[in-house]
């Protein structure tokens, strides 16, 4: 007895992930403006609890604005493998002839596309509420554009390591926020030297750098996180 | 008429792109607020009908209702 | 008067007496929100000292006054679905909260296009503004609660009791704002202005309040409307009305 | 090192297995050859589960012993990897288990084969629990594996649906395919069915 | 109002339930009196559940129609309830339900009688499936509600557990007490079984 | 055939629950020490994000510590009643023969017990890590006792909103935010006041009233959106 059905390219397959995990959380639109929201609501947070002194805030915006972005990362990523791992999802994907590092990028590439991407792109409206000037906004996009993605593939690291335990929890946060800070120094930096008019290129630099560095490396220990999870 | 001509209606001494964007997106979530309404009422009929349409030729095995 | 209140819990006679009153309501509606707003723009005398940039107001100041407005009649419809059990509240309340969040993104947003010509910043962090800002968040929190649900009788239950629970936290929320503003500096920016209001600027101003509160009322109608169809959409009177529909 | 004769599908060695301080089963050894339908046995907490796993590679650590996996393999746990927001269609189509991109009449008709004709594009979460598990049964209709490993497949389906499962698993032995199942109720089929029983189980 | 005999448990009035546009039964009527056995019967999708979920007074919308309950009553659903970081005895000490209080000898004799002997204070996940549903019901032998309803009770259980079960069900009965429960499986019980025909299901 | 064993007297009933729902914590020691942690790491990324302004982080000292107690707060909400709605407990709580506004109320305490009491015992510490005065941290202590336990309370009603839901998610956070508000301001302000030397007991004051309308008033929402959640 032969397979008939041939089994899609690594391309194909990844890609069919990529759409299935958009589908599901397009399914409730709610979680795709969540984060969002999340992100407009903690920015009125610290107006309210450290004053609203708008020179002062203009100096604080940079770090606020990425610590947010960083907590709203550090929130969702929990997710990105947890119910696969509770309806068994999880346990098909690592018996598929498939390239796992191939899949997990897809997994986290979803990710990222729901919460960093939209994140960087809706960054503006907070950064002018919190009266960040002009150029360093647009640093501030990119910066965040490029560190989310870093954030994202780390912080599945945690996800995969975290999914198998009974009560994960707040353990994800512990295990992975060490690794952001390094991506929350430098960008805050690259903002803050926007603001201040020094070019901010070379701390952009750097976080691309981290990134490539992710790119290559995260889906590997993602890989082999997720089959120790599942053998527990 | 308080302006004189329409480019001055159009740049009220500076602060007509103000103005102007102010009331073009009120007009946009206005327009937005009444139109999705009626919409959705449209759909809904227009769904139950094709339904009742489809019954009718026997094609769904499904409950008559009451 | 029971038999009134029999009336109002009754899904065909309310789709019925909705319809009427939109047929007429929603013609002046439009009519009056023309007028206004050709008045305003074009007709008015600008302000002494904000120039041009204060016709502005014919839209801000009535979508604020109608958004606050509208938590209020949330809450009531809210609170007699969950006291009377009566399903159109239910359905009242769902209908006003894509309204009312609508109105304050409007108040908002025109706010913070006046705010750069006048405070020279899109945003400050005002306690009204950031009262608004809240009103916001509680409206979307009623939508995003609602759509999350499936079974949309135990989401507007669900709706009911969050908006009572916001009803209850309002004033603290709203008196907290107050005094964690003026807490830190006094009000260097003031969005009354002591300055009288001249009857030239008032009636038209008036008049947008007016249609902004019948606005209101018609998508409330009309949100009414699409809702009770889709509730009842197993009913016989609603498929018969589907019937004549031409699809 | 022993030698199973070469068109055996899976072949097991020695396996020895331990959980929880009871020793579930030692120097287990047997092969499954093409045409084999072979129901594990046992009463609950006998190891059942823990076999299937070893057997799938799911479980690599804790158990002593050698697995040899001849041939692609499908396996159906106790969870049934069904997406609750997805329709049982696009759970099919966009199955992570990337077998095999199938077109939507297959899809259709492997529906429609496990009952959920009419059910294509509900979302899974408005299933019934049977129903739910039957989406997940429906890949046993597209699939072209030819060893099947099936961990309690008749749980929550009804009288017909157990019957056709059945009916289905004979057709795939006698197409030169082979099933490994467990299940606490005993298989009503047309062929021979080797049992392989574990007892150590519950004390009671 | 239609008048039950005074002793009924539970009495069902006029049930209709529509859900996903389909109607699954409607002007449903019965009673439930002590010493009675009711099973209730029909294919996947055909709403048992969500009748004992009625039953039971969990769903309050969507259906029209009256429920009396007129005593305590024991509902087991498809969720188990047992929590997984606690231990089998720690479980049925310290249950949500809080219908009583029982001492360490009753649990331990309940937990006895379902074979979970030797795994008291293990953590629940460290149990097979079969066990872990054993955990919850260890609570019918805990229980002095007059009424229970049970989802699927079989699910997951060997042919031993399946008997033991039935035998508590008689008991039950016999004492007067009353048991509507769903199964897919046909049972063995030394006393009347009445069937409630659930026939709308899957359209296959 | 009647009842032979007594239901246990609702007190009692309540004390077991708050004992199982401290036991399921203890069993993982990680559980309780995340909050502590993420308090940690967070006012850890404040000064990375903001500069290392030593001055003008006393100064905001109050507010961070105040946001970082309410996120932690938000964050640990949405699992008080999730794992138990998962696996069937809940409906079983619905259905036993006791009041559920006192169930509901021990569910919120043990809750409070393991994030709101842990943290104000141990925020002294990070108070001094941020330069805060000695006398500003007995107050800081007091107002995260009142104002943890009204969180508590408040994000309890979102998460009983929220539970049913197949996919939750952040919603929770954007139902309870607008909420948590008033007591950032004026939990706060309490401590702010107390650096300034001016008296905080005012502000303490408000806190402890909106705990008794709190404590009065959410049990009742809560076991009313349980009830719904357990339907849909
Ligand atoms: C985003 C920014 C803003 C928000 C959220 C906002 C919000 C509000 C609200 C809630 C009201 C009260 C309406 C009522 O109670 O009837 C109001 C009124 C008003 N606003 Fe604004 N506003 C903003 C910006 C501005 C700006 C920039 C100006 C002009 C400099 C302005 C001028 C006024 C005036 C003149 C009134 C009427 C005052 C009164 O009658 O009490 N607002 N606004
Ligand atoms: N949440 C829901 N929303 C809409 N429809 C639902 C929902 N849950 C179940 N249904 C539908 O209701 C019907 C009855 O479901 P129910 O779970 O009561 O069936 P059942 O008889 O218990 O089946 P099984 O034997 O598979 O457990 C099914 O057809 C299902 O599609
Ligand atoms: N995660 C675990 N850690 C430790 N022991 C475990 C674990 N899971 C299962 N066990 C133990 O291993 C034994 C076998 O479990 P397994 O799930 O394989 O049984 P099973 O035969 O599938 O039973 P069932 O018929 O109930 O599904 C049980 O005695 C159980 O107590
Ligand atoms: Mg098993
Ligand atoms: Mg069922």
């Amino acid at each position: 007895m032969s397979a008939v059905a041939q089994a899609p390219g690594p391309a194909r397959f990844c890609l069919v992930l990529l759409r299935r995990q958009l589908t599901l959380a397009v399914r409730r639109p709610i979680e795709i403006g969540n984060p969002l929201l999340f992100f407009a609501m903690v920015v009125a947070l610290f107006p309210l609890g450290l004053g609203p002194a708008p020179d002062q805030l203009a100096g604080f915006a940079p770090g606020i604005l990425w610590i947010i972005a960083l907590l709203s990362n550090l929130l969702t990523s929990d997710t990105v493998f947890r119910s696969d791992f509770e309806d068994g999802s999880l346990e098909q994907l690592l018996l598929a002839p498939q390239p796992l590092f191939l899949s997990v990028l897809a997994y986290i590439g979803a990710h990222w596309l729901l919460t960093g991407l939209l994140l960087a792109l809706v960054s503006p409206v907070f950064a002018l509420m919190l009266n960040l000037s002009a150029p360093a906004v647009g640093v501030l996009v990119a910066s965040l554009l490029l560190g989310t993605a870093v954030l994202s593939l780390v912080g599945g690291i945690g996800a995969a390591l975290t999914v198998g335990l009974k009560r994960g929890g707040m353990l994800i946060s512990l295990l992975i926020l060490p690794f952001y800070m390094p991506v929350l120094i430098f960008g805050s930096a690259a903002v803050r030297n926007a603001v201040l008019g020094i070019p901010a290129t070379p701390y952009l630099a750097i976080i691309a750098a981290m990134l490539c560095l992710a790119i290559a490396l995260a889906p590997l220990a993602i890989a082999a996180g997720l089959r120790i999870s599942v053998d527990a | 008429m308080y302006f004189d001509s329409l480019s001055a209606a159009l740049s009220m001494d500076g602060h007509g792109p103000y103005v102007w964007s102010a009331y073009a997106i009120c007009l946009v979530v206005v327009a937005l607020i009444l139109l999705a309404p009626r919409r959705r009422r449209r759909n809904i009929l227009r769904r139950l009908s094709a339904e009742q349409k489809r019954q009718q030729h026997g094609q769904i095995p499904g409950n008559e209702g009451k | 008067m029971w038999s009134f209140f029999h009336k109002l819990g009754s899904p065909p006679w309310l789709y019925r007496i909705a319809g009427t009153i939109l047929r007429w309501l929603l013609p002046v509606t439009i009519v009056a929100l023309c007028v206004g707003v050709t008045w305003g723009l074009l007709y008015t005398a600008p302000d002494f000292r904000q120039g041009n940039s204060y016709r502005i107001i014919y839209i801000h100041v009535p979508a604020a006054a109608v958004a606050l407005a509208g938590y209020y009649v949330m809450a009531i419809a809210g609170a007699v679905s969950l006291i009377w059990k009566m399903k159109m509240a239910d359905v009242a309340m769902k209908s006003c909260a894509p309204i009312g969040a609508a109105l304050t993104f409007i108040a908002l947003v025109t706010g913070s296009i006046w705010g750069k010509p006048t405070w020279g910043t899109w945003w400050v962090w005002d306690a009204r503004i950031t009262s608004m800002l809240i009103l916001l968040f509680l409206y979307l929190g009623v939508v995003a609660l609602y759509e999350a649900y499936d079974n949309k009788e135990a989401a507007g239950k669900a709706c009911a009791v969050l908006t009572l629970v916001g009803m209850v936290n309002i004033p603290i929320i709203y008196k907290s704002v107050d005094w964690w503003y003026s807490l830190h500096q006094p009000a260097s920016i003031k969005m009354t202005g002591d300055t009288t209001i001249d009857p030239s600027m008032l009636y038209p101003l008036l008049l947008m309040i007016a249609s902004f509160y019948a606005l209101f009322t018609c998508c409330l109608l009309m949100n009414m409307r699409a809702e009770i169809l889709e509730r009842e959409a197993r009913t016989g009177w609603v498929k018969k009305l589907a019937l004549g529909y031409r699809s | 090192m022993p030698q199973g004769p070469g068109d055996s599908l899976l072949a097991v060695y020695d396996l020895c297995l331990e959980r929880g301080g009871r020793e579930l089963f030692r120097d287990l050894a047997f092969e499954v050859s093409p045409g084999q339908l072979l129901q594990v046995d046992g009463p609950n907490g006998a190891g059942k589960t823990s076999l299937l796993r070893i057997l799938a590679g799911l479980s690599r650590y804790g158990f002593s012993g050698r697995v040899e996996r001849r041939t692609p393999l499908l396996y159906l746990g106790h969870h049934p990897a069904v997406k609750a927001l997805l329709t049982p269609r696009e759970n099919l189509a966009w199955h992570v288990a990337g077998e095999a991109a199938y077109n939507d009449g297959q899809i259709e008709e492997a529906l429609a084969r496990v009952g959920l004709y009419g059910y294509e594009d509900v979302p899974s979460h408005a299933l019934s629990a049977g129903q739910h598990r039957r989406v997940n049964l429906a890949r046993l209709y597209l699939s072209h594996c030819p060893l099947w490993l099936l961990d309690e497949p008749f749980t929550a389906i009804d009288k017909g649906g157990v019957a056709e499962l059945e009916t289905l698993l004979v057709e795939h032995v006698g197409r030169g395919g082979a099933v490994v199942l467990t299940s606490h109720q005993v298989l009503r089929v047309a062929c021979r069915v080797q049992v392989l029983s574990l007892t150590e189980g519950l004390l009671a």
